[in-house]
């Protein structure tokens, strides 16, 4: 128990469509029954194609959306039963780097504003205080602090995710859920920001639940990969034991099928 | 070895209010008979530019404004509108990244590869193109060709178009297929399918292909040659196997450790990256 | 560079759009100092000076610049006091739409579901019948005069700006940054007005000043009907519907009214139509 | 496509309802009790009273309500107060007048603001796109009234061409069959009526095209615009499709989708727009009479002509989301 953050059990997803006033609604099943626990300090990937659930799963964690069926604890306390000040702390525990470095920061908010934005609604600080860490945290995130005064339009795509890490950190999180955090990067700024995602776990002692489709990456980065296909979870290992040994099928073809460059020297 | 395409020299810059773009800045390439080329580069370093400006496809206020494209000895740039018109979909085809876009949705999938048979291949009648229109789609690997004929794209997934995509470019076997990343926008194991696909349709054919991509690691799956290109410029061509054993230029170098490759890479190691500091023009070019 | 002043930079490389913007200020200037530009009071008749041509015909008089109507007021005067009828219309026509239309197409998009359904609706039933004969409906319960004319303009209106603002509020809804409000505790309220709606503006500015355009145009057009600003007051369109007899013996008493309406409906068209291209990113167009 | 159409039908059904109870509840929110208002100041309470249960004004709201759809749904639109005579029978005499000149104004600005909003997408950046773009805000903002008034005081006053108002000469007369002049006079083939008739149509169809011409227009070219942008161009482009091909075969079907949905909704809008129209070029349709009814507070005539411009209106709507569905595969096929 001590060391188990999440506990996800018989999660379940149910999205209804309606096709037409005759037709009967069809039931798209996001999230298909998975179980799966994330560990304390550790790094793990949710990782499978597109609709596959990965994200899904994601906004589940985060209480951006109610499960269908199943229960989710985290460190002990079950999340859907969260209200009130209760989910505030949970909130202030847990947050999300987004996948678009363009759509996850307001555009008519200086950078600053949206950095401070979770210590604002979150806590009691003054502005000065608040302005004092979040140029901590731009520093942190490798940012000049003067940029405090800029739009995001002012940025590059890399820059951008950098705020939005730093905004994730605000609140000195336990579990950061970093939802595709480097696809739509280009490859050299991947790389820089997934060497700032692990600088950052080991200094704040963060917990990563990391969610992608790309397998080099999440073979860097994590310590144990669940992969998901259709729903369902299809295989959960430590990394070595995964790429090492694949079991199911479709872990097999999705190892085969991503690109890697052929050994050099 | 003969080349099917020489490039030398090619300058294609864009033209606005805030000044010029140099997109493309005196870039010399050959693409041999029968063989893979690939561009790699990031965005914004000119390589898509390049294959548009082969093509003919750069519109205002973008404009070729230097260099040579020889395809079997004729200069392109100096082709009329209509000539370059019998060349395009004829001789040199191309691809594009967005399969859920490049096909008109208000025609029918065969309508469409019908379309370049018709544009290029006079002498045919209706039914023969027709059936060289289900052979196009059974190449490509789309099932039940003869019922596909008359389905509207959105009617596909994102792979089948992009093979349908392919059976257009491929409809009158040019001598060469332009891609311009053709598999990024597709999921990993759908990717690997298109890429085996263009591959294996290479060697039937014997089409010269260029290769447009960010991803290295796809370069080094299908390429013969590859191009690397920054912010306009080549900084590096080589072979698939000395760029990848061996990489010259500290622009290449730092592109390739960039990317974490299972089992070389230490996990969870810090990854070397492209830094926005240093001008990579700066070093001596290593074309080899 | 602050975005306002990049604004202003983008703004001002569309030369309409500054010609648009140039008409509007000198429409404000007219009306706030009218009766100091205005050489007479519009309603000053002038019974001897009947139907006097411009002064650049025949038979004008340098005294009165655009002529005289059939009861001898000064033209140019009443065009001049014209003016702040016009710029009194559309504000409140503009007001009346927005702000309904704005809360409309808040709610529908921000709740969904049923409440959507049900406001979509109503707007459905009001585009179902044309505006300028919605407008006669509504003027025609309320009694002919200008301001059951700007009423009906303003109720008329709502339908297109609730449109506007639930489908931008909608497509801003699901974007990121959004969640991350939501996560980090930000209420419906916060959401709605402080993180979403500044976001949605431009479509909102760009309409609304097109929306002025408009209501200026309806305005003019029903006091021709005779449905809106009654004699004597100088409202443009009702000047030219008073002068319709006249089209053969005085084309002036119908020319001059009419180009103020023209004028000044184009200069608010060109500034929406110049911020359109600056704040509207969907439409701006990409080199 | 069968499910769409039904489902289109079925979506008309609260908006007609909705329609019914607008111009129902708008004798009610009238100031003032109607009865009075028509029988005028001098009538005494007995008369009111009579005619507030002839016309049903004492039942229950709900009840005058049912007894108004009641009367609908047999066709029975009411009498107007002034003429008594019936809505419907005075309404067709005037329609058909404002149809033709609705239709031949549409047809003006379809084709002329197609052919600018292509050219312009085409030619962008030319002088024309320039000048037509322009031409086309200027369009937008154009009173009707006053164009129409500019256009006489040219074409009629100064250089006499045109007939100044009406819609025939009085030296002809033309068998009435479908109403519109045009067509009339070619069934009897009365080719001196025909050119008349089209001289008094000419420029008050003109003036009444030249908004819904602008917004064609511009509308067409914006998206042509963004078509031409679309991967899909490109390909065809890379296949050796010429200009022509590209522009006609690829790109104008896909950028009529949205001008299409345009144009249905301005159709419903013209017949509207045509009152000011009507009103300047003295033009015998709605207009006038519309206008009158309002002067004269005759709601039989405002809610009925409302009611039933809203109801063609809707059916136009839903003619054109077909066409719409048929142009479009996903639709179609769906």
């Amino acid at each position: 128990m001590s060391d188990v953050v999440f506990k996800v059990q018989h999660l379940k997803k149910y999205y209804e469509i309606n096709l037409g006033m005759f037709k009967q609604p069809k039931i798209v099943k996001a999230v298909d029954d998975i179980s799966f626990e994330v560990r304390k300090g550790e790094v793990l990937s949710l990782v499978g194609e597109s609709g596959c659930g990965k994200s899904t799963t994601a906004k589940l964690l985060l209480k951006i959306e109610e499960p269908t069926d199943g229960t989710i604890t985290f460190e002990g306390q079950d999340i859907t039963q969260l209200h009130g000040d209760e989910l505030s702390t949970y909130r202030s525990k847990v947050q999300i780097i987004f996948q678009d470095p363009y759509s996850s920061l307001n555009p008519r908010w200086k950078v600053g504003r949206i950095i401070g934005e979770p210590l604002t609604l979150n806590t009691d600080m003054t502005a000065p205080q608040i302005e004092e860490r979040v140029r901590y945290l731009m520093e942190k995130v490798g940012m000049a602090p003067d940029w405090y005064d800029r739009y995001p339009h002012q940025f590059s795509g890399g820059q951008r995710q950098r705020i939005g890490i730093a905004r994730a950190l605000a609140l000195n999180p336990e579990v950061i859920v970093c939802d595709e955090p480097v696809s739509a990067l280009d490859v050299s700024i991947q790389a820089q920001v997934l060497n700032l995602l692990l600088d950052l776990q080991e200094e704040f002692d963060l917990t990563y639940v990391f969610i992608s489709h790309d397998l080099s990456v999440v073979e860097h980065i994590s310590d144990r990969i669940v992969v998901m296909y259709y729903g369902e979870i299809v295989e959960a290992k430590p990394v070595d034991a995964l790429f090492a040994n694949p079991e199911h099928p479709y872990t097999r073809k999705l190892l085969s099928a991503i690109p890697m460059i052929k050994s050099v020297s | 070895m003969s080349n099917l395409v020489e490039i030398r020299n090619l300058q294609t810059y864009f033209y606005s209010d805030a000044g010029v773009n140099h997109a493309v800045d005196g870039v010399s390439f050959e693409i041999p008979q029968g063989k893979t080329v690939c561009i790699v580069g990031e965005s914004g370093s000119g390589k898509s530019i390049t294959a548009l400006s082969i093509m003919g496809l750069i519109d205002p206020p973008g404009r070729i404004v230097g260099g040579e494209i020889l395809f079997e000895g004729t200069d392109l740039l100096r082709l009329s509108d209509a000539q370059l018109r019998k060349v395009r979909g004829r001789d040199i085809s191309m691809i594009f990244q967005e399969p859920m876009t490049s096909l008109n949705p208000s025609y029918t999938v065969g309508y469409q590869i019908d379309e370049a048979l018709r544009l290029h291949q006079k002498h045919l009648n209706k039914k023969e193109r027709f059936e060289k229109v289900v052979e196009a789609l059974d190449l490509v690997g789309i099932p039940d060709p003869r019922e596909k004929y008359r389905e509207y794209p959105f009617k596909l997934s994102g792979g089948q178009r992009q093979r349908v995509m392919i059976a257009i470019a491929m409809a009158c076997e040019p001598k060469m297929l332009i891609a311009d990343e053709p598999t990024t926008a597709l999921d990993v194991t759908i990717q690997a399918q298109v890429l085996d696909l263009m591959k294996e349709l290479q060697e039937k054919k014997g089409t010269s292909l260029l290769f447009i991509t960010h991803d290295l690691a796809v370069v080094s799956q299908i390429a013969d040659e590859v191009v690397v290109m920054y912010r306009g410029h080549i900084v590096e061509k080589a072979s698939a196997e000395e760029l990848f054993n061996d990489p010259r230029h500290p622009y290449t170098r730092a592109l390739l450790h960039s990317i974490p490759r299972p089992g070389v890479t230490p996990r969870k190691s810090q990854l070397d990256t492209v830094d926005d500091t240093v001008d990579y023009l700066a070093f001596p070019k290593e074309i080899r | 560079m602050e975005p306002f002043f990049e604004f202003i930079k983008q703004y001002r490389k569309n030369r309409a759009a500054v010609f648009g913007f140039f008409i509007a200020l000198a429409l404000v200037i007219m009306a706030i100092f009218a009766p100091w530009i205005a050489p007479y009071l519009p309603a000053d008749q002038h019974l001897a000076d009947r139907l006097i041509p411009p002064m650049w015909d025949a038979g004008g008089s340098a005294a009165h610049l655009l002529g005289t109507d059939d009861f001898g007021r000064d033209l140019f005067s009443r065009i001049i006091y014209g003016s702040r009828i016009s710029l009194m219309v559309g504000a409140i026509s503009v007001g009346v739409s927005l702000s309904f239309g704005l809360v409309m197409g808040i709610t529908a998009a921000y709740f969904g579901g049923k409440v959507d359904l049900f406001i979509m609706r109503i707007v459905d039933i009001m585009l179902a019948i044309p505006a300028i004969l919605l407008a006669i409906v509504i003027v025609s319960i309320l009694g002919p005069s200008l301001y059951s004319a700007m009423t009906a303009i303003g109720i008329v209106g709502i339908p297109t700006y609730a449109r506007i603002v639930r489908a931008s509020v909608l497509a801003e809804r699901e974007k990121e940054y959004v969640i991350a409000s939501r996560i980090n505790g930000s209420s419906n309220l916060r959401l709605m007005f402080a993180v979403i709606l500044p976001n949605c503006a431009s479509p909102i500015i760009v309409q609304a000043t097109m929306g002025f355009a408009s209501a200026v145009l309806e305005a003019a057009g029903l006091s021709f009907l005779g449905l809106g600003a009654q004699p004597p007051t100088p409202e443009w369109g009702a000047m030219l519907s008073d002068s319709l007899q006249f089209i053969t013996t005085a084309p002036w008493m119908i020319f001059y009214p009419g180009l103020a309406i023209f004028l000044t409906v184009l200069g608010f068209n060109l500034m929406g139509d110049g911020l359109m291209d600056v704040l509207d990113p969907k439409l701006k167009e990409k080199g | 496509m069968l499910s769409y159409v039904l489902k289109r039908l079925l979506w008309t059904i609260p908006t007609l309802f909705g329609v019914t109870l607008l111009v129902f509840s708008m004798v009610h929110l009238t100031p003032g009790d109607p009865a009075a208002a028509i029988l005028g100041d001098k009538a005494n309470a007995r008369s009111v009273a009579d005619l507030r249960a002839k016309m049903g004004l004492d039942k229950p709201l709900y009840q005058q309500y049912f007894i108004y759809i009641n009367h609908l749904a047999h066709g029975d639109f009411g009498r107007s107060a002034n003429s008594n005579e019936e809505v419907m029978t005075e309404f067709l005499d005037r329609f058909p007048a404002t149809v033709e000149l609705s239709l031949v104004a549409m047809l003006i600005a379809v084709f002329f603001g197609i052919g600018a909003g292509i050219i312009s997408a085409v030619k962008r950046y030319s002088i024309f796109d320039y000048g037509s773009m322009f031409g086309a805000l200027a369009g937008v903002s154009m009173p009707v009234f006053w164009l129409g008034l500019m256009l006489i005081y040219f074409f009629s006053v100064k250089l006499g061409w045109l007939p100044v108002s009406g819609r025939l000469g009085y030296e002809f007369d033309i068998e009435h069959v479908t109403g519109l002049y045009l067509v009339d006079s070619l069934i009897a083939h009365d080719y001196a009526a025909f050119w008349d008739a089209l001289k008094h149509l000419i420029l008050p169809a003109i003036a009444l095209g030249t908004i819904p011409m602008a917004i064609i227009a511009r509308m067409t070219r914006s998206s042509m615009i963004e078509v031409m942008k679309e991967e899909y161009i490109k390909t065809a482009r890379a296949k050796g499709c010429t200009r022509f091909q590209v522009i006609f075969i690829h790109a104008l079907r896909n950028a009529m989708m949205p001008v299409i949905t345009v144009i249905g909704l301005m159709l419903g809008s013209l017949f509207a727009g045509a009152i000011l129209t009507e009103t300047t070029f003295s033009w015998p349709g709605i207009g006038k009479w519309l206008v009158n009814a309002v002067y004269q507070r005759d709601f039989a005539i405002i809610q009925s002509t409302t009611l039933i411009i809203a109801i063609v209106f809707i059916i136009i709507n839903f003619i054109v989301d077909l066409l719409y569905a048929f142009i479009n595969p996903k639709i179609r096929l769906s």
